[in-house]
C-alpha cells in the first residue's frame, strides 16, 4: 500500500484539498502535489501498462526521467496524452485515464504479449511477418499499430492558446538547485544580465530534500535568502515552472514556460515558448538516479530510491509500509532514514558493495537497519505490485538466500550528470570510471558564434555528487568572487558500478530484467543485439528500441550502454552515448507554434478592396500571402456561371477587377535604363516617357520568372509592373544585382506595390465609365493604347495606363490606397448604367487565354524559356547581354525539339482537362509512354462557347492544324487540333479603340 | 558468409534457448588489398549499389567502406517517405523503379523492412496547386506510376484528423499515390548490409577514406584509415560529404550541403494510415508504427555540415500544419534531428560517371533520397557493371552544362 | 539558430531577419563565356566542409546584402563585410588563418 | 480628404497594454547619399530634423526623419503634408542622384501604451528591449512579417508595418496584449 502520511510534506499545503478523478474513480490530494504523489497518495501505484508487453506499470521516479506513470489528461479540447504525472501538478478537478490497455487497467488483453515475450525479444519483427507478402500491411502491422502508440489521439481543436517570448542574457543558467543558485548569484554580483530558469515549481532540488546545511543554515533557509537576494537584483529573471527544453547553435535556449498547466481555464496562455539567446550557458541540470537491473525491477513498487525519499519529504507520501533498498552507493542510505524518520519500515539494506562502512550505512546501522553487504535482489516477487524479494549474492548466479517481504523497492544504481543541454549543440562527454558515469569534458565544449565555447557544466551535471563539490564548482564556474557557499555533508564511500545483479545471472534472469520500462528493453534484449553485430550503440538503440520512449532512456540508458560494453568486451568510453537531441522533456507542439492560429496563423494580404470583395460574395483564391477574388458569386449562382456571368460582362459591358496586389516598383537613377535592360530580355531604356512596354524578365538559369508592363514615368524614372506573387522577389532580385555585381551603377529601387489600389476597367463601355467619373481626358487621341498619364479622375489622385489583359478596351488605374476603397466604390456607382460588374481572377484567366496571353505560373512552371513561348518579338537582338541570355544558349535550351507554345482545339468542342499529356508513339528506354507535349492552361471560352485551350508541343509551331491525342480519364481521348493560340480578335479591333 | 533464414520458426526455435544461438547479422572483416569494386559509403545508397552488383552481375568481390557506422546517415535520419508520384519522366523511372522494389524487399532480403504501403498523399490547397498535381497524375500514368486525383470528401475519408475546411487553405483534393507509404528505415540499411555479407562483401565500418588513389586519369584504389585499399572501381554513394569526397579524386560537383530537420511527437494510438504531404504550406506528416507522428518539412537555408537546424524552421513546419491538423497542437515533440541533405542545381540527384576513370558518383538526392534507396541501387550498380544505364542516362553531372535539368519543383515544394 | 552582425547597421540580427545567399565571390559570365565557365559560375559551388565566404541579405532590416567567413564544420562566424567587396578583407582572411592554420586560403 | 483611410480606421484594443492603428501617416521614402549637403538640407526642410545617424530616429513635433539603410530615409509629416513634402524634397535634391516616392498609403501605423508595452513586442519581435537604446528605431519582424518600431514616449512604442497586413499585426498585438499574458506579472 501506498499512502498519504499524517504529517510532514514540505511541498504540500494540507488546508487546500484537491479532488481529481483516475479512471473515473475520485481522489483527494492536495496543493502542492504533483499528480504522481497525489496517485501514490491514494494508493494507485498501477497507472498503465507498457507498451510491448502491456506489462502493468507504476510510477518509478519523482521527476522527467519518469517512464511509466503518464496518463491521458484533461478532456475534449483540453484533452493531451501522455502527460508525465510526476512532473505535473495537481489541480483541482483533473481528469487522469492511464493508458495503453484494453479494457481496462487491470486487466488488459494485450498483457497476453507479456506471454509471449520469450518470442518476441529485440528485433523480432525484423525477422519475421514477412510472408506472405500483403500479410504485413493488412495483418501483422495492424496488430502492431493498435498494441503500440501509448495514449489516446486527441480529436478535438486546442481551447488553450500559447505564445512565444524573447529574451537576452549575457549569462543563462539552467537548473535552479542549489548548483543554478550559486552560479547565477556569482554571475549577477558580477554584473552580468542573468536569466536563471528552474523546471519545476520551486527553487532548491534535491539539496532541500536531503535537508543538508549550507552556509551554517538548514538547505531551505539558504534557498529562499539566495532567491531573494537574486529577486531583489534587476539584472536577474527569475523564472519557475521554465525547462530550458533545447540549446541551439550561437547561444539559442529554448525555455519552455508552463505557465497555466496548473491553473487551467484561468485565461493565461498555458505554454510560453521562450527564445533566448544566451551569451553563455551554465547548465546546472543535476543528475538523474539510474535503476538497477535485477530481474522484476519493473514491477510496481519499484521505485528509485531518491524518489522514494521525495516523496516521502516533499509530499509526505510512502510507497509502501516496508521498503527494501538496494543500492551500491551511499547516497541511497538517505532513503532509509527519510523512511525511518516518517515512522516507516526498512527491513533491510542490500548493498551490491562488497562492505558498506561509510557514515551513511553507519547511521543507518545505528538505527536498528540491517545492512546486507555483497548481496543483490535476484528477483522481485509480486504481479501488480511488490510482495517481496529474494536475495542472493552479488557475485553469484541468483540463487536466493533468503526472501524478504516487503511492498517496495528502492533502488539506486548511482548518478548520471543531465548532460542533454551541455551535448545538445556538440558538447562532448568523457567517461569517469570511477563515479561510472559520462559528465562533461571540459575541454571539448559546444562552441559558440565567436568560436569560444558556449556552454559551462556545473554541480552534479558536472558529475559533481556531493553538496561541497557542487557549490564550489558552481560558485567558481559563474565566476564568483571570493568564498563559495559551504556546505556540511557526510563523507560518501565509493560507489561500484553494478550493471548487473547479480553479476553472474543467467539467461532466464536476465530477460527479466529492465532497462527500458516504457518500451520494454532488457538486458537479454540488448545482449542479442549485441550478439547480432548491431555493435554500434546506434544500432544497438535501433535495433531494440532502448532509449526512445517519450523518457528519451533518462533513467537506464547508461546501463544499456555498459551492458552493450560488456556484450563486445569493450570499454565503455570505446561504445559512447547515443546522440542527445532537443527537447530535454518533451514540449507541447501548441507551444511551438505559438501564436500563429486561427486568424494569425498566417499573415493575410489585404487590398484596400478587400472589405469589399468579402462582402460581396467573393469566393477567394489564395495567391501567395493575399486572397485574391476568383469570382464573385451572387446568390443562388455556381462558380461556373459567375465566372461566366463575369466575362460576358466584360465583353459586352464593362468589369472591374482590383488589381492592388500587381507588384510596383519604381527604379530610379542615371544608370536605371541600363539597369533594366540587363533585367529584362528587351530593351527598356528606348522606351519613351509616357509610354508602356510588357517586358519579360529570366532567371539567369535562363527561364521565364516574370513578366508585367514597365512604363516610363520621367527620363531617369520607370515603374516596373510585376506579378502578384512576383513583387517582393523581383524587388529582391533587384537589390541583389545593384548590391552585389552592379555596385557602381547609380539607380535606386523602391517597392511601392502597397502605395496605390489599383483597377482594371475593361470593357466596350470603359472608357464611358471612366468619363462620367470625369476630370482627364481619355479619348483615344489623349491617351493611345500602351501609354499612360496622370491626372485627377472624379477627385481621385490618379495614373492612368492604358494596357489590356483582356484584349477589351481597357484602363488600368492606380490611386493612392488609402483611397482605394472610395474610389473602388466610385467606379461602381459611376458604372451603373453601363453594366458595371466586378470580375475575378478565373474571369481574368480565361479573356487572357481567349487572347493568347501567357501567364507565368501557367505557361511558365520553371522550366520554360521565352522561346518556347515564342516570345522572340520580346527578346532584344541588340543587346550584348541581360540575365539569362548566356544560358538560353547552352544546348538544349537552343534545340529544335523543345517543346513550343500552340494553340488548342478540341475536335468536339469539350473542354481539355487541366494537365493533360499529348502522347507520341512507341514507349522509351525506361517503359514509359512517349510524350510530345502537355496542356499550360485550358478553359471553357463562354465568348466563343467552346473549349480552347494552350499547350508546349514538339515543333508545334511548324505542325498547324494537326491533331494530336491527350489521353485522359477513363482510358478515354481527346483529340485536339494545333491552332494559332489567339483565339479571339486576333487584329486587336476591340482593345484599340 | 552463410546466411541462415530469419522466420517465426528460428525464433521459435532460439527461443527454447533464450536467443542465445542467433548469428552475426553481417560479418565484421579487416580489408583485403584488392577488390574489384569498392563502394565508398554503407548508407542504404551504397549497400543498394553493392546488393545489385552482386545480383544482377555477379559482381562479388566488393568492398562498402563506411566511415562511421552502417546505416549511420540520412538513410537512419529521414521520415521514411516512399512514393514516386514524381512529375518528370527520368524521376517517375527510378523512383518507381525503386517504390517496386520496395514491395518485395523483405522478401527479397529475408529480412522484414516493413515496407508498408499504406497511401500518399499530396494535399491540394490552392488553384494552382490542384493544376499542378492533375498535370502529374497525368504524367504518372503514361509513366506507369498508379495515381490519381481524389475529391477532398475521400481526402477526409482517408486522413479523419485532417481539417479540410480551414478557412485560409481549405483542401480542394490531393494527388494519391496508394501504394506509396513508408518502410523502416534503418531496416533497409541492416537487410542490404545482412544480404552484401551473405554474397562474401565485405562490410568494413569506422574505416574512413583519406584519399583517392589515381594513375594516368584511372583510380586505383584509396587510402583509409585502416590502410591503403586497391580497386578497379570505385562508387561514391556519401550523400552530404560528396563534394569533401570528389575533390579528394580532384573534381568538383554542382552540390551544396544543407541541413534538413524532422521530428517527432509522442506516440499515440492510431489516427492517421496515410502519409499527407502538404506543399503549399511546407509541412508533412505520418504516423510510424509505434505511434509517433513523424513532421517534416523545408531545408535550411545555408550550407551546413553539422546535422544540427536551427529551431525556427521546426516551428514553421509545426505552424505550417497545425490548422490543417489541428488535434497535434496537444502532442508533444519528443524528438528533433537533422541530416545533411546534398543539393544539385535542379534539386535532382547525379548517378554518373565522372571525370575519372572508374569513379562513379551517385549523390545529390537532397531531401528524397530514402524512397529511392533500391532503385538507385539497382542503377548505379548497372552503370558500374555495364557503363550505362536507361535509368541513369538524364541523371549525368553533365546535365548543367547543357541546361538540360531535370526539375521537380514544378510539383514538390517540400523535403521529405 | 545563427546570428550575423550586419555591417551596414550594426544590428546582430537573428537567422529570421536574414535572408542566406550561397557562395559569395562568384564571377559572372554572361555571353561569350565558355559552357564550362558557365556552368562552373551558376552550379560548381566549394561547398567546403570549412571556411566559408557567403551571402547574407539583413532582409528584416536594412535590406542590405553582405557577406560573411563562416565555418560551416562549427557555424563559427569570423567576421562580416560589405557585398561591395571583390575578395575577403585581408585583415578578416589574417584572422582566419590565425584561428585555422590548416586553412588553404582564399581561392 | 475624407476619401482616404487607414487600413483599419482606428481600431484598438485594451489589455494588459493599449494597442492601437494610429491612423495615416505621411511616409516618404527618400534614398540617396545621407552625407551629402543636399540631403541635409532637404531633411532639415522637410522634416525640420537632421540626417539620424545609423539605426536612430529624429523627432521633431509631428515630423520625424528615420535611418532605413545607409541610403534610405524614411521622412513622416502629417498625412496631408505628404504630397507637398515630397515635390520640397524632389527639388531640394533635385541634381542629386536620389529617389523620393510617397508611400503614405503603404504602410499602416500602431501604437502600444502602457507601463507592459514592451512585453507585446518581447512575443513578437526577435529584439533585445535591454539595449534599446533612446531614439533608435529598429527595424525588424513581428512574428511572420516586417516591422520597424520605436519608443515614442514614456510608456509607449510606435510600430509602422506595411499596410497590408495591417490585420495581422492588430491580431499579433491584440493577442499579446490579452489580460492574463503579462510576461511579468506585477
Amino acid at each position: 500500500m501506498s499512502t498519504r502520511l499524517s504529517k510532514g510534506g514540505r511541498l504540500i499545503d494540507r488546508s487546500k484539498p484537491l479532488s481529481f478523478t483516475f479512471n473515473g474513480r475520485r481522489m483527494q490530494g492536495y496543493a502542492g502535489d504533483t499528480l504522481a504523489s497525489a496517485l501514490l497518495g491514494a494508493d494507485q501505484m498501477l497507472v498503465g501498462r507498457s507498451f510491448k508487453y502491456h506489462r502493468p506499470r507504476g510510477i518509478i521516479a519523482s521527476g522527467a526521467e519518469e517512464p511509466n506513470a503518464l496518463v491521458g489528461l484533461g478532456e475534449g479540447g483540453k484533452f493531451e496524452p501522455n502527460q508525465r504525472t510526476t512532473t505535473t501538478e495537481l489541480f483541482d478537478g483533473a481528469v487522469t485515464a492511464s493508458q495503453n490497455h484494453w479494457p481496462s487497467l487491470e486487466f488488459d488483453v494485450g498483457a497476453i504479449n507479456n506471454k509471449l515475450g520469450r518470442f518476441l525479444p529485440g528485433g523480432f519483427y525484423y525477422k519475421t511477418f514477412m510472408y506472405p507478402r500483403f500479410a504485413w500491411k493488412h495483418v501483422f502491422e495492424p496488430i502492431i499499430r493498435q498494441s503500440a502508440g501509448l495514449g489516446k489521439a486527441p480529436t478535438a481543436r486546442d481551447e488553450d492558446h500559447y505564445e512565444y517570448a524573447y529574451a537576452f542574457a549575457d549569462v543563462v543558467v539552467a537548473g535552479g538547485g542549489i548548483a543554478g543558485l550559486t552560479a547565477a548569484l556569482a554571475a549577477a554580483k558580477a554584473g552580468k544580465r542573468v536569466w536563471l530558469m528552474e523546471q519545476t515549481a520551486d527553487w532548491g532540488g534535491r539539496a532541500v530534500v536531503d535537508a543538508i546545511e549550507i552556509d551554517g543554515k538548514p538547505a531551505e533557509d539558504w534557498v529562499a535568502e539566495t532567491v531573494a537576494a537574486l529577486s531583489a537584483m534587476d539584472n536577474v529573471t527569475l523564472r519557475t515552472r521554465t525547462m530550458a527544453s533545447g540549446l541551439f547553435d550561437h547561444g539559442y535556449i529554448m525555455g519552455y514556460e508552463r505557465v497555466a498547466d496548473h491553473t487551467p481555464g484561468d485565461g493565461r496562455p498555458r505554454h510560453r515558448l521562450w527564445r533566448i539567446r544566451a551569451g553563455h550557458v551554465i547548465t546546472a541540470t543535476g543528475a538523474i538516479e539510474r535503476s538497477l537491473s535485477f530481474a522484476g525491477n519493473d514491477i510496481p513498487g519499484v521505485m528509485l530510491a531518491s524518489a522514494v525519499r521525495d516523496y516521502v519529504v516533499n509530499w509526505a507520501v510512502s510507497p509502501g509500509d516496508r521498503t527494501v533498498i538496494v543500492t551500491n552507493n551511499d547516497d541511497a542510505y538517505r532513503t532509509a532514514l527519510a523512511l525511518l524518520d516518517a515512522g516507516l519500515v526498512v527491513p533491510t539494506v542490500i548493498d551490491a558493495r562488497a562492505e558498506a562502512k561509510g557514515a551513511l550505512p553507519e547511521a543507518v546501522r545505528a538505527r536498528g537497519v540491517r545492512v546486507l553487504a555483497g548481496h543483490g535482489i535476484a528477483k522481485v516477487k509480486g504481479g501488480k505490485r511488490v510482495t517481496g524479494v529474494s536475495v542472493c549474492i552479488q557475485e553469484g548466479e541468483g540463487a536466493e538466500i533468503e526472501a524478504i517481504a516487503c511492498d517496495a523497492v528502492a533502488m539506486s544504481g548511482g548518478w548520471s550528470p543531465v548532460v542533454h543541454l551541455w551535448s545538445h549543440c556538440g558538447g562532448k562527454l568523457i567517461w569517469d570510471a570511477d563515479r561510472a558515469m559520462f559528465r562533461p569534458d571540459p575541454n571539448r565544449p559546444a562552441t559558440g558564434d565567436d568560436g569560444a565555447a558556449m556552454v559551462t557544466a556545473v554541480g552534479s551535471a558536472n558529475g559533481h555528487l556531493t553538496a561541497d563539490e557542487v557549490l564550489t564548482d558552481a560558485h567558481k564556474a559563474a565566476g564568483g568572487e571570493g568564498k563559495a557557499p559551504a556546505a556540511a555533508i557526510e563523507a560518501e564511500a565509493p560507489m561500484m558500478p553494478v550493471w548487473i545483479m547479480p553479476q553472474g545471472a543467467g539467461p532466464a534472469l536476465r530477460m527479466k530484467m529492465w532497462l527500458d520500462p516504457q518500451n520494454d528493453v532488457k538486458v537479454s534484449d540488448v545482449q542479442l543485439a549485441a550478439r547480432e553485430g548491431y555493435e554500434s550503440v546506434e544500432h544497438t538503440k535501433r535495433y531494440t528500441t532502448l532509449g526512445m520512449a517519450t523518457d528519451q532512456g533518462k533513467m537506464s540508458n547508461i546501463n544499456g550502454l555498459a551492458i552493450l560494453s560488456d556484450a563486445l568486451h569493450r570499454p565503455i568510453p570505446e561504445t559512447g552515448t547515443t546522440t542527445f537531441r532537443p527537447p530535454y522533456t518533451p514540449i507541447s507542439i501548441g507551444a511551438i507554434a505559438g501564436e500563429a492560429r486561427g486568424d494569425i496563423f498566417q499573415p493575410l494580404r489585404r487590398t484596400p478592396m478587400h472589405g469589399w470583395h468579402e462582402t460581396h460574395g467573393a469566393h477567394w483564391e489564395p495567391v501567395g500571402l493575399w486572397r485574391r477574388p476568383y469570382c464573385f458569386l451572387r446568390t443562388g449562382e455556381g462558380v461556373h456561371d459567375a465566372v461566366n456571368r463575369e466575362i460576358r460582362s466584360v465583353r459586352n459591358a464593362v468589369g472591374l477587377l482590383d488589381a492592388s496586389t500587381l507588384g510596383k516598383i519604381i527604379v530610379k537613377g542615371p544608370d536605371a535604363g541600363k539597369f533594366l535592360d540587363m533585367l529584362y530580355t528587351n530593351m527598356m531604356s528606348t522606351l519613351p516617357v509616357g509610354k508602356c512596354r510588357y517586358g519579360l524578365m529570366c532567371s539567369e538559369n535562363g527561364f521565364l520568372s516574370d513578366d508585367g508592363v514597365v512604363v516610363r514615368l520621367s527620363e531617369d524614372t520607370w515603374l516596373c509592373h510585376t506579378t502578384t506573387g512576383g513583387a517582393d522577389r523581383i524587388h529582391g532580385w533587384m537589390e541583389d544585382w545593384l548590391q552585389c555585381e552592379w555596385w557602381d551603377w547609380k539607380v535606386y529601387t523602391a517597392n511601392v506595390t502597397e502605395q496605390y489600389a489599383q483597377v482594371a476597367i475593361a470593357g466596350p463601355n470603359a472608357r464611358k465609365l471612366l468619363e462620367k467619373l470625369g476630370g482627364m481626358d481619355l479619348s483615344k487621341e489623349a491617351i493611345p493604347f500602351m501609354e499612360w498619364r496622370e491626372g485627377t479622375l472624379g477627385g481621385f489622385r490618379a495614373r492612368v495606363h492604358r494596357i489590356s489583359f483582356s484584349g477589351e478596351l481597357s484602363f488600368e488605374v492606380a490611386v493612392p490606397a488609402s483611397e482605394g476603397r472610395a474610389f473602388w466604390d466610385a467606379l461602381l456607382a459611376a458604372g451603373e448604367e453601363f453594366g458595371v460588374a466586378p470580375y475575378g481572377t478565373e474571369a481574368m484567366h480565361i479573356m487572357r487565354a481567349e487572347k493568347g496571353f501567357i501567364m507565368i505560373g501557367d505557361e511558365t512552371d520553371g522550366t520554360v524559356i521565352p522561346q518556347d513561348l515564342n516570345l522572340q518579338w520580346a527578346i532584344s537582338k541588340k543587346k550584348a547581354d541581360y540575365l539569362g541570355k548566356r544560358a538560353q544558349e547552352r544546348s538544349h535550351m537552343a534545340s529544335p525539339d523543345r517543346w513550343k507554345l500552340v494553340g488548342l482545339e478540341t475536335l468536339d468542342g469539350s473542354v481539355i482537362p487541366d494537365g493533360a499529356y499529348a502522347v507520341a508513339e512507341g514507349v522509351n528506354a525506361n517503359g514509359q509512354r512517349n510524350m510530345q507535349g502537355r496542356v499550360t492552361s485550358t478553359y471553357y471560352s463562354p465568348t466563343l462557347n467552346k473549349g480552347i485551350a494552350m499547350g508546349l508541343v514538339k515543333h508545334g509551331p511548324d505542325r498547324m492544324g494537326e491533331v494530336i491525342d491527350f489521353p485522359v480519364d477513363d482510358g478515354k481521348v481527346v483529340k485536339a487540333r494545333i491552332v494559332d493560340p489567339v483565339f479571339f480578335d486576333k487584329d486587336g479591333e476591340k482593345q484599340n479603340v | 558468409m552463410a546466411m541462415r533464414r530469419y522466420s517465426a520458426f528460428a525464433i521459435a526455435k532460439e527461443a527454447m534457448s533464450y536467443h542465445l544461438g542467433w548469428e552475426r547479422a553481417w560479418g565484421s572483416p579487416a580489408p583485403k588489398k584488392k577488390y574489384d569494386v569498392i563502394i565508398v559509403g554503407a548508407g542504404g545508397h551504397g549497400l543498394a549499389t553493392a546488393y545489385y552488383l552482386g545480383k544482377n552481375y555477379g559482381i562479388t568481390n566488393v568492398a562498402i567502406i563506411e566511415k562511421g557506422w552502417l546505416g549511420g546517415g540520412n538513410t537512419g535520419r529521414n521520415t521514411t517517405i516512399i512514393r514516386s508520384n514524381y512529375l518528370q519522366d527520368p524521376s517517375a523511372a527510378i523512383y518507381e523503379k525503386a517504390r517496386s522494389l520496395y514491395e518485395t524487399m523483405s522478401q527479397d532480403l529475408n529480412y522484414n523492412v516493413m515496407f508498408s504501403p499504406r497511401g500518399l498523399l499530396m494535399l491540394g490547397q490552392t488553384e494552382h496547386e490542384v493544376r499542378g498535381y492533375k498535370r502529374t497524375v497525368y504524367a504518372n500514368n503514361l509513366q506507369g506510376v498508379a495515381t490519381e486525383w481524389i475529391s477532398p470528401a475521400k481526402v477526409k475519408e482517408l486522413v479523419p484528423i485532417i481539417n479540410i475546411d480551414g478557412p485560409r487553405y481549405p483542401v480542394l483534393g490531393a494527388l494519391y499515390q496508394a501504394r506509396g507509404g513508408t518502410a523502416r528505415h534503418d531496416a533497409v540499411a541492416w537487410g542490404y548490409a545482412r544480404a552484401c555479407s551473405g554474397m562474401g562483401m565485405d562490410v568494413i565500418q569506422q574505416c574512413e577514406v583519406t584519399g583517392v588513389r589515381t594513375e594516368g586519369g584511372k583510380v586505383v584504389g584509396v587510402d583509409t584509415t585502416k590502410g591503403a585499399i586497391d580497386c578497379d572501381k570505385l562508387g561514391m554513394v556519401v550523400a552530404g560529404h560528396a563534394s569533401v569526397l570528389a575533390e579528394q579524386a580532384g573534381f568538383r560537383l554542382p552540390i551544396e550541403s544543407l541541413a534538413l530537420q524532422a521530428m517527432v511527437s509522442e506516440p499515440i494510438k492510431p489516427c492517421m494510415d496515410v502519409v499527407v504531404m502538404a506543399n503549399t504550406v511546407h509541412g508533412y506528416m505520418s504516423q510510424s508504427d509505434k505511434g509517433e507522428m513523424v513532421i517534416g518539412g523545408g531545408t535550411d537555408g545555408f550550407n551546413n555540415y553539422t546535422q544540427r537546424g536551427s529551431f525556427h524552421h521546426i516551428e514553421e513546419t509545426v505552424r505550417a500544419l497545425i490548422e490543417t491538423f489541428p488535434m497535434i497542437s496537444r502532442l508533444k515533440q519528443l524528438r528533433q534531428w537533422g541530416g545533411i541533405v546534398d543539393m544539385t542545381g535542379d534539386r535532382s540527384p547525379i548517378l554518373s560517371k565522372t571525370p575519372v576513370e572508374g569513379i562513379f558518383v551517385n549523390c545529390g538526392w537532397g531531401t528524397g533520397g530514402f524512397k529511392a534507396i533500391p532503385g538507385s541501387g539497382w542503377a548505379m550498380a548497372e552503370l558500374m557493371a555495364r557503363g550505362q544505364s536507361p535509368l541513369t542516362e538524364e541523371f549525368s553531372m553533365y546535365r548543367f552544362r547543357e541546361g538540360k535539368f531535370i526539375d521537380e519543383s514544378v510539383a514538390a515544394g517540400v523535403a521529405h | 539558430m545563427l546570428t550575423l552582425e550586419c555591417p551596414y547597421c550594426g544590428v546582430k540580427a537573428e537567422e529570421t531577419e536574414l535572408q542566406a545567399g550561397g557562395e559569395a565571390h562568384l564571377k559572372r559570365y554572361g555571353p561569350g563565356a565558355s559552357d564550362e565557365e558557365f556552368e562552373g559560375y551558376l552550379f560548381m559551388r566549394k561547398n567546403p566542409k570549412g571556411v566559408h565566404f557567403e551571402r547574407w541579405r539583413h532582409a528584416y532590416g536594412c535590406g542590405k546584402w553582405f557577406l560573411a567567413a563562416r565555418c560551416t564544420a562549427t557555424l563559427e562566424v569570423f567576421g562580416t563585410y560589405p557585398a561591395q567587396s571583390t575578395q575577403p578583407p585581408v585583415d578578416l582572411q589574417a584572422k582566419i588563418k590565425a584561428k585555422r592554420p590548416n586553412w588553404e586560403g582564399y581561392k | 480628404m475624407s476619401k482616404a483611410v487607414s487600413a483599419l480606421g482606428g481600431a484598438s484594443h485594451k489589455g494588459f497594454a493599449e494597442v492601437a492603428e494610429a491612423g495615416l501617416r505621411g511616409m516618404i521614402t527618400v534614398r540617396g547619399d545621407l552625407s551629402s549637403a543636399a540631403m541635409k538640407k532637404a531633411v532639415k526642410a522637410a522634416a525640420g530634423t537632421a540626417v539620424p545617424a545609423a539605426r536612430r530616429i529624429e523627432i521633431a513635433g509631428d515630423k520625424a526623419t528615420a535611418w532605413m539603410s545607409p541610403d534610405e530615409l524614411l521622412v513622416m509629416v502629417p498625412y496631408e503634408a505628404a504630397q507637398d513634402t515630397v515635390a520640397a524634397l524632389e527639388k531640394a535634391l533635385a541634381g542629386e542622384h536620389h529617389l523620393v516616392a510617397d508611400v503614405s498609403d503603404a504602410r499602416s501605423v500602431f501604437t502600444i501604451q502602457g507601463a507592459k508595452a514592451p512585453e507585446v513586442l518581447m512575443k513578437l519581435c526577435p529584439v533585445d528591449f535591454g539595449t534599446l537604446a533612446e531614439g533608435e528605431i529598429r527595424r525588424t519582424r513581428a512574428a511572420q512579417v516586417a516591422a520597424a518600431f520605436w519608443k515614442s514616449g514614456a510608456e509607449e512604442f510606435t510600430l509602422v508595418s506595411f499596410r497590408s497586413v495591417a490585420g495581422y499585426v492588430m491580431g499579433l498585438l491584440e493577442v499579446s496584449s490579452r489580460a492574463g499574458g503579462e510576461i511579468f506579472p506585477a
